[in-house]
């Protein structure tokens, strides 16, 4: 059964080392989840951003939350760069491991169909392919003048989150047209969402809104967590907060600066696993 | 009405996209000059060609999620997509993840988003570099996020066609894996496009200056696009065309 | 761009000979522009259940219409087995390709991804797999103790048909979370629709409702056919008419019978192809 | 209360499925006795184990598509499911496709449909065949849809359990490769199940009878469950249960 549980409890279900799945940016980013994590502080996590990162991955990454990142890209979008990551990447405090969007999605994909891997056109030639020593190039395998081909491994998150509008008291959960959390759900153990709010009313019960609804038996646990995506934006409900983003950009362009825009944005309180 | 240089290249775009080829542009993220190029031909094409742009939800026709786009390029259904890069080189390799010996970046870039796919896939690919320096076109790129051609047997109907950048417009031969300068923009020389580029490419005899925006277009782009744009580009659409952020 | 036109000129864009998918039973089945192809009448045709077929299916091939099949299965549901198809099998008349329902999906899904192959789970061993020669079975591919797994060619339809509650202008479609319908229209050459009504309405326009809709761009042309399941049913509009398909299934057990049946069905006119 | 037929499978099936490893039955096409034990089962576990019905509307919980029920089989995420077969063989080997040197079929049936996956991927794979005869029980059939066991380097994570029919209750050991009779439905004896029974299978000692249906759970059955049961199988809850058709 899928539990409702507060905030509190559900940042437990995200353990030290996990490998974590995020979504992109412009979607049902758990903000308040992720600066949730960062309080406990978490640590040593395996961070996949599915399939790029933004302000949540840039926050985990400047914490010293992450010990590894896949990715295919990270960037705090008209913003600009995201500062945290660039700075660790130069500096090489995290094991970066970079792909390219729809590899990510094959990925995932693997693990939601239950096979070891999935092929993917494109990537022969690049040195992304030629830096992941888990993708292999393989001459067609089905020996009918296809060419070569690259084969994407599986990848099964431990946690996945995400924080959604609404989500009824079965579990179901509502992510309308951004099937790429669907994928995620799917592919990971545990599914760990936020929400606007909980609604008496059965998701499932429309038909004609059923398609955006995720099933409650891909879930673990939800908390209601109102404007748990600020400052970034949820659809239909608020628009990002491009000043903060800003802010946060400017901020975060030094360690120092990072550091004091943190301890504010956790309300003063500890938590920076560097520290 | 003098257009300023992004108005300049929205329509130098939109004419290299007013193809009959081109039934569908896709835009990506943080693309705001293709993007207005593309609602304008879509505009003045009265909707024959099709504009979907990923980011946001105006003039986002995906419903499938984050990989539709890519989906869509695997089946060949976008026949026009733009890239840029930190580096170019003089073969059309892309790099979008860093300079230095990878993994020991020295400057790191965002990433290669989808770039390492879609440059395989879409037929006319468009690569559009603002700042055209020896630091962006180098004669090898530190890191290849995508290559700019592949072997025969490499499955790839699609690949680099043409670079705009704010000098000049070249256009690519996969065949020869070189350059061609095209045409160079009203105010620069062939001189200043050698000068600062840092790989060799081919010259004509002649060769012309990129044609100035259309009047009629730069009308439609300043009414109609301007307000479309700003739906998913606030902060660009504020800038270049004075829209009031909502 | 999509084109609304009536069912007549619709019906003209399955030609001959084409690769024809068609949906399941439960789901969205034209049977109404199955019925004019079949007073046409069309011919050679390889069709393709995605996965499994019912009346559709059986009374295209029972009209002589089909050449090659490639099914999960073909049945009547509560009404028993297809009699048309099982005669036909038993008889030789058309060329059966015996597939399992993951395996349709995931021959679509390979060019949804535009790959030639897609591996998928189970099937060793069995004789589905022994009387394909178009699956391969292969050691593990990424030589990482896998064991040995099968890889499925991708299927491309030249035209895929269903019939929908609802489109718009621009031509989007409603699908609802009848998916299967966008990886066949993804997958698909072409995509011919029928549909109960046309709404002035924005399909896309609602985001609590996009994520049911298939956009335009993988529609070729629509027309309105209001009740164009029946006697089938569709979901929140008409419930499938369970003595009309007994009596089909009555009157479809000789040849005889399946084509007095179908005279009667296309109104008395001509158009079985065996005549 | 006397229990039908149809009411003791249900019942026999609902304690198969009453079994803390089991979260998650799943029903395919056409299997109302499983449906309503599954049905039966998640309304006295109070909803510990979920039931997906993949036909029609109730009880389906998927949203995405007709792949979902095969993609949460390979995830894993489906403990139990039910597979017949026009004709099964001592190796629980299973063909639902026809009879005769296939492809000269002498007698066709719908097809595989999904077992040639689900034969494998599912942990608890119940077989369930009602009618009892060396018809269906046969030494070896004649098209293997899916296969009862397989190589040690194939990926099986499921594969066949029990086998319920009119007559009995049996169990598959995947080592030996062998059913084993485990209960004898009242009224029938083990010397009928032989008679009846084209291969060869392993008796105990003593061959209890199968348990009766349980009264309260015949009630509930009755009460609650025919009515769910009605909006998937409405002839099935008809014939049965006497229900009205909606």
């Amino acid at each position: 059964m899928t539990v409702l549980e507060p905030l509190k409890t559900l940042t437990q279900r995200v353990a030290d080392g996990v490998l974590l799945a995020v979504p992109p940016e412009y979607s049902f980013v758990p903000m308040t989840l992720i600066r949730a994590l960062i309080q406990r502080p978490v640590k040593d996590l395996h961070v996949l951003a599915v399939p790029i990162g933004g302000m949540a991955i840039d926050m985990l990454v400047g914490a010293g939350c992450v010990k590894t990142l896949e990715a295919a890209a990270v960037s705090l979008g008209e913003a600009g760069p995201a500062p945290r990551f660039t700075a660790a990447c130069e500096e090489g405090t995290i094991a970066m491991r970079d792909s390219t969007c729809p590899a990510v999605h094959t990925a995932l994909q693997a693990v939601e169909k239950g096979v070891p891997f999935m092929p993917l056109g494109g990537i022969i030639g690049s040195d992304v392919l030629a830096n992941r020593d888990d993708w292999r190039e393989v001459d067609d395998p089905l020996e009918a003048g296809n060419g070569p081909i690259v084969l994407i491994p599986a990848i099964r998150p431990d946690v996945a989150v995400f924080h959604s509008p609404v989500a009824d008291r079965e579990g179901n959960v509502w992510i309308g047209r951004r099937r790429e959390l669907a994928s995620m759900a799917h592919a990971a153990s545990e599914t760990v969402v936020t929400v606007e709010r909980i609604t008496d009313d059965d998701l499932m019960a429309d038909e004609a809104t059923a398609a955006g609804v995720l099933p409650a038996f891909y879930i673990s646990a939800i908390a209601e967590v109102p404007e748990g995506c600020k400052p970034l934006g949820l659809i239909d409900h608020y628009r990002a907060d491009r000043d903060a983003i800003r802010a946060y950009a400017e901020a975060a362009a030094t360690e120092d600066g990072f550091r004091s825009y943190m301890q504010h944005a956790l309300g003063g309180g500890a938590g920076l696993a560097a520290e | 009405m003098t257009a300023s240089l992004d108005e300049f290249l929205v329509c130098v775009i939109a004419r290299l996209l007013d193809d009959p080829a081109v039934r569908h542009v896709a835009v990506g993220a943080a693309s705001p000059i293709p993007g207005c190029a593309a609602l304008l031909v879509r505009e003045i094409t009265s909707s024959r060609v099709r504009v979907s742009i990923i980011h946001g939800n105006a003039n986002n026709p995906f419903t499938d999620g984050g990989c539709e786009l890519f989906d869509c390029a695997g089946q060949g259904r976008i026949d026009a997509f733009f890239l840029g890069g930190a580096q170019i080189d003089g073969g059309a390799n892309l790099n979008l993840v860093g300079t230095g010996a990878y993994p020991n970046i020295d400057k790191r870039f965002p990433g290669s988003f989808g770039s390492t796919f879609m440059y395989f896939m879409v037929p006319k690919m468009i690569l559009f570099r603002l700042e055209h320096t020896r630091r962006v076109f180098v004669p090898r790129v530190d890191f290849v996020s995508a290559p700019g051609t592949s072997a025969p047997d490499v499955y790839r109907p699609g690949g680099p066609k043409v670079l705009l950048t704010e000098l000049c417009l070249m256009s690519f031969d996969a065949t020869t894996r070189r350059f061609r300068l095209e045409t160079v923009h009203p105010g620069h020389s062939l001189e200043e496009v050698r000068d600062n580029t840092g790989f060799d490419f081919e010259v004509p005899k002649r060769v012309p200056e990129t044609p100035a925006a259309e009047p009629d277009r730069l009308d439609i782009l300043r009414t109609k696009i301007a307000g479309e744009i700003a739906k998913t580009y606030p902060a660009f659409a504020s800038r270049v065309f004075d829209t009031s952020e909502a």
